[in-house]
C-alpha cells in the first residue's frame, strides 16, 4: 500500500468513523443512531486493517456489526413507543456532557502529544491470525478461559432477565 | 508459552467454585420442578467451604502462575478467604429472599459463585488483562444479581444504574491500561512499573487517574460513589451485603496491589490525592447518612464512609497500611454483613426498609436486635468490637509512617476520628428505634435457622476479632509483605 | 503519512464522543450504543499501540498484547451488550420506558 | 494478691452476665410496653433471685474486695501495687497491665461504693430491671478498668466500654428528654474519645518507645512540641469528660434526664475519669507541656468554677442546680491540677473522691425528694423539713459538704486546692494568686445556691400538698447514711486517703520539677 | 490534771454530748438537754481548772499534730493543734461559763406557757427541743475549739463550724420564712468575710509555710515576714473577722439573726461567736502589730462600726435588735482598741462584754417570754411584774452604758485610754476618739431608752395579756442572777494602777508587747459624764417624757429615717444580691443555654442540615452519576498532574 493511499484511507475511514460516532450520539431517531453506529464500527474495522490487525478487523465485523448490532436492533424492537420520545437531553445536560467530553479529549490529546512513545519504524504487514491464535492458546490461555466465564454470566443474565416471567 | 498444567493446581479454589457453579445449574436442571431448591443453597455453601479449605492449604504459596497472569500469594489468599466467607454468609442468609423467586434460585447461587470467582481472580491478578476480565466477570455478575428480583422496580433500576456506571468505569480503567501498555508494551502489573520509573510523564499520570477512577467505582470512593446508595437500596438486600462487602474488599485488594506493584515508585504523586479522596469519602458518606430514613440507604452511605476510613490505610502507602486495610476489610466483612444480613430479615416487618419499621425490634426478636446493635456499634468503631480495631489499625498505619515515608498524618486521623464520632449519631438512631420505641405489634419476628447461623457467625467474628486482633493483623502484615512483586 | 498520534487521537475522539453520548442521550439503548463507541475508541488505541510500539520492545514483551486486548474487549462488549440490553428490557417491562432520566425512583 | 485487683475489675462483669442470664421472677417483667417479649413467659422458679439481689450481691462483693484492697494497700510505698502485667497484643506492644496507686485506689473504692449504692437506690425499679442492673454492672467494670489500667490501650478500651451502657441507661430509663440527653452524651463522649485516641497514638509513635505502658512512658522525657500536641489532644478528651467549659453542656442534660442512680454514677464516678486522666496521663506523662499550659488550665478552671456556680444559681430544677454545681466543683479539680504542685494535686485527687461522694449523695437526696413529691422545681417545694426530717438533715449535710464546710470532706479537698493554687502555675517564675483567689470566690457562690436550695425546699411553711409524705425508709437511710459516714470520716480524718494520695502524687511533682510544697 | 488532758476534756465533753444526743436523743428531749448541760458543765469546770493553772502557775500548752499530709515520708503536713495561754484561759472561761448558763436558761425558755380561753396555763414545749440542744452542744464544742486552736487552720475549721451552728440556730424556727432568710443571710454574709480569711490562709501558707501561731509569731519576731506580707495577711484575716464580728460593711446579718431564739442570740450573737472576730485579731495580734496600715484599718473599721451601729440602735423598736446593734457597736469598740494597739483593753472588753451582754439578752428573753412580743412600743411597766429581770437588766444596761463601778465602765475606759495613748493611729486619733466618745453617749441613751420603754411607764400592749405576764421560772431566773456577779465584779480585775488582767494576758504574746495601759482620770470623768447625759436624755424622753420623742424625731428628720432604714445598707445589699447578682447569674445561664449550648446544638443541627443539603446532589439520574465519574476523573487527573509538577 502506498503512502498516499494509506493516508487517504486513514482519513476517509477516520472521517467516516467520526461521522458515524457523531451520528450515533447526535441523531434524533433511534434507527438513525443504530445505522450511524454501524458506519462507525465498520470504519473502525477498516482502520484495524490499516493497522495490520486483520484478525481483529474480522472479529470486529463479525461480533460487532453482526452480533451486537443485531442485539441492539432487537432491543429497539422490544421496547416500542420509545422511538418517538424526545431523544436528546436538556441543553444544560448536553452542555455539561460536552464539556466533560471535550476536556477529557483535551487531556488525552495532551498526553498523546507529550507521551514518550517509543515508536518502531518497521511496518508490519504480515497476517496476524496465526500468531494471534497461538498467543491466545499459549500465553493468553488463562484470559481466554476466563472470558468464557464472562460470556457465560452475560448469557445467563441476559437469558433470565430478558425472559418474560 | 504454554503454562504448565500444574498451574491449575494453584487455581484450585477458583476451579472448585466454578465447578460448583456449573453443578448448581446442572443439578437444578435435573431436579423436578416442584422440588425445593434449598439443598442447592447448602451445596453452594459447601463449595465455598471447600474452596476456603483449598485456599487455606495454598496460603503458604507465593508464586505467579499462567505466565504471571495470576498471582498466588498470601495477600490474595487472605482476600480470597474473606470473599468466600462473605459469600457463604450471604448464601446462608438468602433463604428469605430466594423464597420469593423460586424459579431462578439456582442461577442466583450459580452467578453468586461465579462472581466470587471473579473477585478472587481480581485479588490475585498479576496482569491487566486478567484484571480487566475478572473485574468484568464480577461486575456483570453483580449487575445480574442486583436485577435478580426483576419484578421489582427498584431492583431493576438499581441494576441498570450499576451496570451503566460499571461499564463506563471499566472503559475508563481500560483507557488507563491502554496508556500504560502504550508506554511500556507490557501488561503485567510489575512489568509496567519497571518501565515508568523516573519523572512521570503525562500519560502515566493520566493512566493513574483513570485507574483510580476505575477502582474508585469498585470501592465507592468519592467522587465515584454516586451509584452506591441507589444500588444498595434497590438491590436485594443479600446482594447489597455482597456488593458492600465482597465487591468492595476486592476493589481494595486490587487497588492495593496495583498501587504497590505498578505505582509503588510514584507514592509522592498519589498519596495526596488519596488523602483528599479519603477525607471526602468519609465526610460525604457520613453527612449524607445522617439525613436518611431508609435503613439500606443509610447503610449504603455508611459503607461509603467506611471506605473512606479504609482509604486512610491506603494513604499510609506502607506495607503496614496495606495489611491494615486488609484487616479493615476482614472486620468490615463481619460488621457490615452483620448489619445487612440483619436487615435482610426486614422483609418480614419493614418491607420498605424504613428505620421506622425497626421500632421496638428488641421486643419482637431480641437476638436480631442485638445483632444489629452490635454491628452498628462495631461500624461506629466502638470497642471491644472488630470495627474498633479495624479503625485503629488504619489510623495507626497513617501515623506510624517514618520520616522517610512522609511522616505521621495526624490530621487525617483526627478527621477520621471526628467522622466516626459523627457516624455514631445515625447508628444510634437505629439502636434507639429498636430499643427505645414501642413496637407496633408484639408479633415476634422469626428468622430461618441458616440465617440465624449467618448472623451468629457475624457476631462471633465481630467479637472474636478483638482479642485475636494482634494475631490477625500480624498475619495480614505477613501477607502484605509476601505479596508477589 | 498518519502515525501513531493520528490513530490515538482518532481513538480518543471516538472514546470522547461515546462519552458525550453516554452522558447526554436519554434513551438507554442509545447510551449502550455510545458505550460501544467508547470501547471501539479503546480498541483503536490498543491496536494502534500494538502496531507501532510492539516491535520496539524486547522479546520478553508480548508482541500481540494490544490486539489480544482488543479481541477480549470485543468479547466482553458482547457480553455487556447482552446483559445490558436484558436489563433495559427488564426495566422496560416494569415501567414502559427506557428513558434513563425517568428511572429515578431512588435518590437523595 | 494480683488476683484481687482483677477480681475487683471483672467481678461486676461476671455479675452483669449473671443478672442477664439468670431468669428473673415474673413480677419484674411488667414493663413499659405491657407484655414485652414472647407472649408466654415461662414461670420462673422462685429460687432464682430477683435481678436486684444478684446485682447487689456482686456489687457488694466487689465493694468488699475493693475495701480489702484498700486496707491491704501498702501505704508507705509510692509506686503501683497489685500489678498484673501480661502481654496481650504483643504485635502492637499492648499489655494487659493493671495496678493501683494512691491516685487510683480511692477512685476504685469510690466506684465500687457508688455502684453498690446506686443499685440500692434503684432497688424498686420496675422498668426492665434485669437490663438495668446488668448495664450498671458493666459500667462498673468499665470505670474500674479506666482507673486501674496502666496501659493506654487498655485504658482507652475501658474508656469506650462505658459509652454504650451509659447511652442506654440514660436513653431507656431517663426522663422526658432522655433521648436527646443520651444522644448528646454519646456524641460528646465519642468525639472526646476520638481526640483521646489520636492523642494516645501521638504519644505512642511520637515517643518512639512503641509501648502503651504508662509506667514506661512516664519515665522518659519527650520534645516539647510532641508533648504539647499530645497534651492538647488528650486534654480535649478529658476536658469533655470532666467537663471543662466550653465542653460542658452535655452534663446538665445528661444528669437531669438520667434516673437517680445513674445521675449518681455519672456525677460520682464518670466525671472522675476526666480528672484522673488529666493527672495520670497529661501531667504525669507530659510534664513539660503541662507546665507550659499550667496557667491556661488554671484560667479555665477558674472560669469553670465561677461559670458553673453562676449558672447553678439561676436554675430552679434541683437536679440542674446540682449538675451545674458539679461543673463548678470540677473546676476545683482542674485548678488543683493547674497548680502543678504537691498540695494542689493532692487536693485535685481528693476532690475527685470527695466530690464523688458528696454529689452522689446530693443526687440521691434529690431523687428521694422527687420520688415523694414528683417535682424537682425548687419554686414548688417548701417546708419539707417538717415532713421529712431525716431527708432534710442529710440533704443539709450534703449541701454543707458541697459548699465546703470544714469537718466535711469537701473542705479538705478544696482547701488543699486553694493552698496549692496560690503557689500554682509557677512556671514562668511567677505565681498567679489572684486567679486562685478568684476561684475561691466559688465557695461563696456555691454557698449561695446551696443555701437558697435548702431554704426553698426545706424551710418555710409546709405546703398542704406535701402533707403526709413519708420520710426515708430504712434502706434509703442506710444508703445515705453510708455516704454521710464517708463524708464525715474523710472530712475529719483525711489522712485515711491523703497519706496514699500524697505518696503517689510526689513522684509526679518531682517530674514536674517542683521540689517544695 | 495536766493542761493537755484538760484541753481534751474541754473539747470532748461537749462533743460527746453532741454526738450522743445526735445519735440517741432525737425524741428523748430530756436526754438531749441533760447531755448538753452536763457536757458544757464539765467543760466549764475544766476551764476553771485551766484558768487556775494558767493564772497560778503560768502553765502553757502548745501542741500540734499533722492533719493534712503533704509528704508522709518527709513528715510534712498542714498542722492543727491546741494552745493554752492567758488569752485562751480567759476566753475559755467566758465561753464555757456563758454557755453553761445559757443552756440552763434555755431549758426554761423552750417551755412556753400558753393560756387557753379560761386562763389556764398550758406548758408547751418547743418541738425542736432536742435539735436545739444538739446544735448547742456542737456550737459549744466548736467555739471552745476555736479558742483552743493553736493553728490558723484549726481555728478556721472551728470558725466555720460555729458559723454553721449560727446558721442552724438562727434558722431554728425554720418554718418561719423570716428565720430561714435570716439564717441564709447570716451564712452568706459571714462567708463573704470568710473568703478573705480562706485566701489569707492560703496566702500565709504561701509566704510562710506554716499555720501555727507560735511559728508565725517567731517568724514575725525574726523579721522573716516583710511588712507588706504582714499587711496583706493581716487584712485578709481581718476580713474574716469583719464578717464574723458583724463589722461594717458586713454588719447586716446580725440584726436579722435575732430571728433565732433569744438564748441563741445571747450565747452566739452576743457573747461568744461574734466575738470570735475580735479573738482572731487578738490571737494574730503579733501579725497586725507588724503592720501599721493593718492596725489603722482595724481601728477605723472598729471605730466607725461602733458609732454607726449605735445610731441604728437608737431608733429601733425591737428590743433584741437594739441589743444586736449594741453588740455590733461594742464589737467595733473592741476592734478599735485592738487597732489602737490595746490588746489588753480590747480583749478585756470582750471578756466583760460577754457577761453583761449575755445577761442583757437573757433578760430580754425573759421579757419576750413574758410578753410574747419584741416590740418595745407594746411593753411598759414591767418593773412591777418582772422585778428580778428588771434589776438584772438595769445592772447589765448600766454596765453597758459604762457607769462605774460596773464591769463595762472599766473595760470601756481601758479602750478610751488605749486610743488616747495609741502609738499606731496617730493621724486618725482625734477622729477615733470622737467616735468612741460619741458612742459612749449614744450607748447610754439607747440603753436608757430600752430600760425606760420596757420597765417604766404603763403597759402599752394587749390588755388581755397583762394578767398573764409574770416573772420567769427559776430555771431562767437563776442564770440571770448568776450573771449579775461578773457584770458587777469583772471590771475590778483590770482596775487602774494594777491592771492585773493586762499584765496577765500580755503573756499571750511571746515576742510582741501590748500597749502599756494607763489611767486617764479626765477621760474617765468625761466618759462618765457622757454616759450619764445619755441616760438623762433617755429618761427625759421616755421616762419622764418631758421631751417629746416625736419632736426629736422630727428635728432629726431625714437622719432619723436613714437610721431607721439602716442607712440603706440592707437595701443596697438586697439590690446587689437580689438584682445584680441574680441577674448576672440569669444572664450567664441564658448565655450557657443560648450561646454555648446553642453552638453545640447548632453544630449538630448544621451537620444534619448539611447532610440534607447534599441530598439533592444525589439526583437519582444515572447520567448525573456518570457525569460525576468523568468529572471526578478529570479533577483527579488534573490534581495528580499539578501535584507531580510542583
Amino acid at each position: 500500500m502506498s503512502e498516499a493511499i494509506y493516508t487517504a484511507a486513514f482519513y476517509v475511514f477516520g472521517l467516516a468513523a467520526v461521522v458515524g460516532a457523531l451520528g450515533t450520539v447526535a441523531a434524533r431517531r433511534l434507527i438513525h443512531n443504530a445505522l450511524f453506529l454501524v458506519l462507525a464500527l465498520a470504519s473502525a474495522a477498516a482502520l484495524y486493517v490499516l493497522l495490520s490487525a486483520d484478525f481483529v478487523a474480522v472479529v470486529q465485523i463479525l461480533v460487532y456489526t453482526g452480533a451486537i448490532m443485531i442485539l441492539l436492533l432487537f432491543a429497539l424492537m422490544l421496547t416500542p413507543q420509545q422511538v418517538e420520545l424526545p431523544a436528546t437531553a436538556p441543553a444544560g445536560q448536553q452542555l455539561a456532557a460536552a464539556l466533560v467530553a471535550v476536556v477529557l479529549f483535551g487531556l488525552i490529546v495532551a498526553a498523546v502529544l507529550t507521551g514518550p512513545w517509543r515508536q518502531a519504524v518497521v511496518p508490519l504487514n504480515a497476517p496476524t491470525s496465526a500468531p494471534l491464535g497461538t498467543a491466545l492458546l499459549t500465553t493468553y490461555v488463562f484470559p481466554f478461559e476466563l472470558v468464557s466465564l464472562v460470556l457465560l454470566v452475560g448469557l445467563i443474565g441476559a437469558l433470565l432477565l430478558a425472559r418474560e416471567s | 508459552m504454554i503454562p504448565p498444567a500444574s498451574d491449575l493446581l494453584y487455581l484450585a479454589p477458583e476451579l472448585i467454585l466454578t465447578l460448583g457453579a456449573f453443578l448448581v445449574v446442572l443439578i437444578d436442571l435435573a431436579l423436578p420442578d416442584g422440588r425445593s431448591r434449598r439443598p442447592l443453597l447448602y451445596f453452594a455453601v459447601a463449595c465455598c467451604v471447600v474452596a476456603g479449605a483449598a485456599t487455606l492449604v495454598l496460603l503458604g504459596q507465593t508464586r505467579a502462575i499462567f505466565n504471571g497472569m495470576v498471582l498466588v500469594d498470601p495477600f490474595a489468599g487472605f482476600f480470597k478467604l474473606l470473599f468466600l466467607a462473605a459469600t457463604a454468609l450471604v448464601l446462608l442468609a438468602s433463604e428469605l429472599y430466594v423464597e420469593r423467586l423460586r424459579r431462578y434460585e439456582a442461577e442466583y447461587y450459580s452467578v453468586l459463585l461465579l462472581g466470587t470467582v471473579g473477585l478472587m481472580l481480581l485479588a490475585a491478578s498479576g496482569e491487566f488483562l486478567t484484571l480487566f476480565l475478572a473485574l468484568e466477570l464480577s461486575s456483570l455478575a453483580n449487575a445480574f444479581l442486583a436485577c435478580w428480583l426483576k419484578h421489582q422496580r427498584k431492583a431493576t433500576e438499581a441494576a441498570l444504574k450499576y451496570f451503566l456506571i460499571s461499564v463506563l468505569s471499566s472503559a475508563v480503567l481500560l483507557y488507563g491500561v491502554a496508556l500504560l501498555y502504550g508506554l511500556t508494551g507490557q501488561t503485567s502489573l510489575a512489568g509496567v512499573a519497571q518501565l515508568i520509573r523516573g519523572e512521570p510523564s503525562l500519560p502515566v499520570l493520566l493512566a493513574l487517574a483513570m485507574l483510580v477512577a476505575g477502582f474508585g467505582f469498585k470501592i465507592s470512593a468519592v467522587p465515584f460513589q454516586m451509584w452506591t446508595p441507589d444500588v444498595y437500596e434497590g438491590a436485594p438486600t443479600t446482594v447489597t451485603g455482597y456488593l458492600s462487602v465482597a465487591s468492595k474488599a476486592a476493589g481494595f485488594a486490587v487497588l492495593l496491589r496495583v498501587l504497590e506493584l505498578t505505582f509503588g515508585n510514584l507514592t509522592g504523586v498519589w498519596v495526596a490525592v488519596f488523602a483528599a479522596i479519603a477525607v471526602l469519602t468519609m465526610t460525604l458518606g457520613n453527612l449524607l447518612a445522617l439525613a436518611q430514613s431508609n435503613i439500606k440507604r443509610m447503610l449504603a452511605y455508611s459503607s461509603i464512609a467506611q471506605a473512606g476510613y479504609a482509604l486512610v490505610g491506603v494513604v499510609a502507602a506502607t506495607t503496614f497500611g496495606a495489611s491494615a486495610v486488609a484487616f479493615y476489610m476482614l472486620a468490615y466483612t463481619f460488621t457490615q454483613l452483620g448489619a445487612f444480613l440483619a436487615v435482610v430479615s426486614d422483609v418480614q416487618f419493614a418491607p420498605d426498609d424504613t428505620i421506622e419499621g425497626y421500632s421496638g425490634l428488641h421486643f419482637r426478636n431480641p437476638w436480631l436486635a442485638a445483632t444489629l446493635a452490635v454491628s452498628l456499634l462495631s461500624l461506629g468503631g466502638l470497642p471491644p468490637f472488630a470495627g474498633f480495631f479495624s479503625k485503629l489499625y488504619v489510623f495507626w498505619a497513617a501515623v506510624v509512617r517514618g520520616p522517610q515515608e512522609g511522616g505521621p498524618l495526624y490530621w487525617l486521623v483526627l478527621i477520621g476520628v471526628i467522622n466516626s464520632a459523627i457516624s455514631l449519631y445515625y447508628y444510634a438512631k437505629i439502636i434507639r428505634q429498636m430499643y427505645l420505641v414501642a413496637p407496633p405489634t408484639d408479633k415476634p419476628v422469626v428468622i430461618p435457622g441458616a440465617h440465624g447461623l449467618a448472623l451468629a457467625l457475624c457476631v462471633l467474628g465481630m467479637v472474636a476479632l478483638g482479642p485475636f486482633a494482634g494475631a490477625v493483623i500480624a498475619g495480614a502484615e505477613q501477607a502484605a509483605r509476601l505479596m508477589v512483586r | 503519512m498518519p502515525g501513531l498520534a493520528h490513530f490515538l487521537i482518532l481513538g480518543a475522539a471516538l472514546f470522547c464522543l461515546g462519552t458525550f453520548g453516554a452522558l447526554a442521550r436519554r434513551n438507554a439503548v442509545v447510551v449502550l450504543m455510545s458505550i460501544e463507541l467508547m470501547l471501539n475508541g479503546l480498541n483503536i488505541t490498543f491496536v494502534a499501540f500494538n502496531r507501532y510500539l510492539a516491535p520496539s520492545f524486547g522479546p520478553a514483551a508480548s508482541a500481540w498484547a494490544g490486539q489480544v486486548f482488543a479481541l477480549f474487549i470485543i468479547a466482553v462488549a458482547a457480553a455487556e451488550a447482552a446483559l445490558g440490553l436484558a436489563i433495559v428490557i427488564a426495566v422496560y417491562r416494569l415501567r414502559h420506558t427506557v428513558q434513563v432520566d425517568q428511572i429515578d425512583l431512588m435518590r437523595g | 494478691m494480683e488476683a484481687l485487683l482483677n477480681l475487683v475489675i471483672f467481678l461486676p462483669l461476671v455479675g452483669a452476665l449473671a443478672v442477664w442470664l439468670l431468669p428473673a421472677p415474673a413480677t419484674a417483667a411488667a414493663g413499659e410496653h405491657g407484655n414485652e417479649g414472647p407472649a408466654t413467659v415461662a414461670a420462673v422458679p422462685s429460687y432464682y433471685p430477683p435481678p436486684r439481689w444478684t446485682a447487689a450481691f456482686f456489687a457488694g462483693l466487689a465493694l468488699a474486695l475493693s475495701l480489702v484492697l484498700f486496707f491491704s494497700f501498702d501505704r508507705t510505698r509510692a509506686g503501683f501495687q497489685f500489678e498484673t502485667n501480661v502481654p496481650w497484643i504483643p504485635f502492637l506492644g499492648v499489655n494487659y497491665h493493671v495496678g493501683v496507686d494512691g491516685i487510683s485506689l480511692p477512685l476504685v473504692v469510690l466506684n465500687a461504693l457508688l455502684t453498690f449504692l446506686a443499685i440500692l437506690v434503684a432497688w424498686n425499679l420496675t422498668l426492665r430491671p434485669k437490663e438495668f442492673f446488668a448495664l450498671v454492672l458493666v459500667l462498673e467494670t468499665a470505670v474500674a478498668g479506666v482507673f486501674t489500667s496502666l496501659d493506654f490501650f487498655l485504658f482507652f478500651l475501658f474508656w469506650e466500654l462505658e459509652l454504650a451502657p451509659m447511652y442506654l441507661l440514660i436513653g431507656v430509663w431517663g426522663g422526658p428528654r432522655r433521648e436527646y440527653a443520651a444522644m448528646k452524651f454519646l456524641l460528646y463522649t465519642v468525639l472526646a474519645g476520638g481526640f483521646l485516641l489520636v492523642g494516645i497514638l501521638v504519644l505512642y509513635f511520637g515517643a518512639g518507645l512503641r509501648t502503651f505502658d504508662m509506667v514506661v512512658l512516664s519515665a522518659r522525657d519527650y520534645p516539647l512540641a510532641l508533648q504539647t500536641l499530645a497534651f492538647l489532644l488528650l486534654y480535649v478528651g478529658f476536658a469533655v469528660k470532666l467537663p471543662v467549659f466550653p465542653f460542658h453542656t452535655w452534663l446538665p442534660d445528661a444528669h437531669v434526664e438520667a434516673p437517680t442512680a445513674i445521675s449518681v454514677l455519672l456525677a460520682g464516678v464518670l466525671l472522675k475519669m476526666g480528672g484522673y486522666g488529666l493527672i495520670r496521663i497529661c501531667v504525669n506523662v507530659l510534664p513539660d507541656a503541662a507546665k507550659q499550659l499550667a496557667l491556661a488550665l488554671m484560667v479555665l478552671a477558674v472560669i469553670n468554677v465561677i461559670y458553673g456556680a453562676m449558672v447553678a444559681l439561676a436554675q430552679t430544677d434541683m437536679k440542674k442546680i446540682i449538675a451545674n454545681s458539679s461543673i463548678s466543683h470540677m473546676g476545683f479539680v482542674l485548678l488543683g491540677i493547674g497548680a502543678m504542685n504537691q498540695i494542689g494535686l493532692e487536693g485535685a485527687v481528693l476532690q475527685l473522691f470527695t466530690h464523688g461522694t458528696i454529689t452522689g449523695l446530693l443526687f440521691i437526696m434529690v431523687g428521694l425528694v422527687y420520688d415523694r413529691t414528683h417535682t424537682r422545681d425548687v419554686r414548688e417545694l417548701g417546708g419539707l423539713a417538717t415532713q421529712m426530717p431525716i431527708i432534710a438533715t442529710v440533704f443539709v449535710i450534703a449541701g454543707l459538704a458541697s459548699l465546703g464546710l470544714p469537718s466535711l470532706s469537701g473542705f479538705v479537698a478544696e482547701f488543699l486546692v486553694f493552698v496549692g493554687g496560690f503557689k500554682g502555675g509557677d512556671v514562668w517564675g511567677r505565681t498567679w494568686p489572684l486567679l486562685t483567689a478568684l476561684g475561691a470566690f466559688g465557695v461563696v457562690l456555691s454557698a449561695g445556691y446551696i443555701l437558697w436550695l435548702l431554704e426553698r425546699v426545706f424551710y418555710g411553711p409546709l405546703d398542704a400538698r406535701w402533707k403526709g409524705l413519708p420520710d426515708a425508709t430504712r434502706l434509703e437511710f442506710a444508703t445515705i447514711g453510708a455516704l454521710v459516714a464517708v463524708i464525715v470520716l474523710v472530712g475529719i480524718y483525711p489522712n485515711v486517703l491523703l497519706d496514699i494520695v500524697a505518696n503517689s502524687v510526689a513522684p509526679i511533682v518531682a517530674r514536674l520539677g517542683f521540689g517544695g510544697y | 490534771m495536766e493542761l493537755f488532758a484538760l484541753a481534751l476534756v474541754i473539747l470532748l465533753a461537749p462533743l460527746a454530748a453532741f454526738v450522743l444526743s445526735a445519735l440517741l436523743a432525737r425524741r428523748a428531749w430530756q436526754l438531749a438537754g441533760g447531755l448538753t448541760i452536763t457536757g458544757v458543765a464539765v467543760a466549764f469546770l475544766a476551764s476553771l481548772a485551766v484558768f487556775a493553772q494558767v493564772y497560778g502557775h503560768e502553765a502553757r500548752l502548745d501542741v500540734t499534730v499533722p492533719w493534712l499530709t503533704i509528704a508522709p515520708l518527709a513528715g510534712r503536713a498542714l498542722e492543727i493543734g491546741l494552745r493554752i495561754d492567758p488569752l485562751t484561759a480567759v476566753m475559755l472561761l467566758s465561753v464555757s461559763g456563758v454557755s453553761l448558763l445559757v443552756q440552763i436558761y434555755s431549758w426554761g425558755y423552750l417551755h412556753e406557757v400558753e393560756f387557753d380561753e379560761h386562763g389556764h396555763p398550758h406548758v408547751h414545749r418547743d418541738p425542736g427541743f432536742s435539735r436545739y440542744y444538739t446544735w448547742m452542744a456542737l456550737f459549744t464544742t466548736s467555739m471552745l475549739g476555736l479558742v483552743l486552736a493553736s493553728s490558723l487552720l484549726l481555728l478556721f475549721v472551728c470558725w466555720e463550724l460555729v458559723g454553721l451552728c449560727s446558721y442552724l440556730l438562727i434558722g431554728y424556727w425554720y418554718e418561719r420564712p423570716a428565720a430561714a432568710l435570716a439564717a441564709k443571710k447570716a451564712f452568706l454574709t459571714t462567708r463573704l468575710g470568710d473568703l478573705g480569711f480562706l485566701i489569707g490562709l492560703a496566702y500565709l501558707w504561701w509566704q510562710t509555710g506554716t499555720f501555727t501561731f507560735s511559728q508565725l509569731e517567731a517568724l514575725v519576731a525574726n523579721h522573716a515576714i516583710p511588712p507588706l506580707v504582714a499587711t496583706v495577711g493581716a487584712l485578709l484575716l481581718f476580713s474574716g473577722a469583719v464578717g464574723k464580728s458583724a463589722q461594717w460593711p458586713l454588719h447586716v446579718w446580725l440584726p436579722d439573726a435575732m430571728e433565732g431564739p433569744t438564748p441563741v442570740s445571747a450565747l452566739i450573737h452576743a457573747a461568744t461567736m461574734v466575738a470570735a472576730g475580735v479573738y482572731l485579731v487578738a490571737r494574730a495580734f503579733f501579725l497586725f502589730q507588724h503592720s501599721p496600715e493593718a492596725m489603722l484599718v482595724v481601728a477605723l473599721i472598729g471605730g466607725f462600726t461602733a458609732i454607726f451601729a449605735a445610731t441604728m440602735g437608737l431608733v429601733n423598736n425591737d428590743i433584741k435588735r437594739v441589743m444586736a446593734y449594741s453588740t455590733c457597736s461594742q464589737l467595733g469598740y473592741m476592734m478599735l482598741a485592738l487597732g489602737a494597739g490595746g490588746l489588753a483593753a480590747g480583749t478585756f472588753h470582750l471578756f466583760t462584754h460577754s457577761w453583761f451582754k449575755a445577761l442583757l439578752f437573757l433578760t430580754a428573753g425573759s421579757v419576750i417570754h413574758a410578753t410574747g412580743t419584741q416590740d418595745m412600743r407594746e411593753m411598759g411597766g414591767l418593773r412591777a411584774k418582772l422585778p428580778g429581770t428588771c434589776w438584772a437588766m438595769t445592772l447589765a444596761g448600766l454596765a453597758l452604758a459604762g457607769i462605774p463601778p460596773l464591769a463595762g465602765f472599766w473595760s470601756k475606759d481601758g479602750i478610751l485610754g488605749a486610743v488616747f495613748d495609741s502609738p499606731t493611729v496617730v493621724a486618725a486619733k482625734p477622729l477615733l476618739l470622737a467616735f468612741a466618745l460619741v458612742t459612749v453617749f449614744l450607748t447610754a441613751f439607747y440603753m436608757g431608752r430600752v430600760l425606760f420603754l420596757t420597765f417604766g411607764g404603763q403597759w402599752r400592749g394587749d390588755p388581755q395579756r397583762w394578767p398573764h405576764v409574770h416573772e420567769a421560772p427559776a430555771v431562767m431566773l437563776w442564770p440571770m442572777l448568776v450573771l449579775i456577779v461578773p457584770t458587777v465584779l469583772a471590771g475590778f480585775w483590770n482596775m487602774p494602777a494594777q491592771f492585773a488582767y493586762g499584765h496577765f494576758v500580755e503573756h499571750s504574746l511571746l515576742y510582741a508587747h501590748t500597749l502599756a495601759e494607763q489611767f486617764h482620770p479626765e477621760l474617765a470623768i468625761f466618759s462618765i459624764a457622757l454616759a450619764v447625759a445619755g441616760l438623762v436624755v433617755a429618761w427625759a424622753m421616755y421616762g419622764a417624757r418631758v421631751i417629746s420623742a416625736a419632736a426629736v424625731t422630727r428635728a432629726f428628720g431625714p437622719l432619723y429615717g436613714w437610721a431607721l432604714n439602716r442607712w440603706g445598707f440592707d437595701h443596697l445589699y438586697n439590690w446587689l444580691v437580689g438584682t445584680v447578682w441574680v441577674g448576672l447569674a440569669r444572664g450567664i445561664a441564658a448565655f450557657d443555654l443560648g450561646v454555648i449550648d446553642g453552638i453545640v446544638n447548632g453544630v449538630a443541627r448544621a451537620t444534619v442540615a448539611l447532610g440534607q443539603a447534599f441530598r439533592p446532589l444525589q439526583t437519582g439520574q444515572v447520567q448525573t452519576y456518570a457525569w460525576v465519574v468523568f468529572g471526578g476523573l478529570i479533577v483527579v487527573a488534573v490534581a495528580i498532574m499539578l501535584g507531580s509538577r510542583i
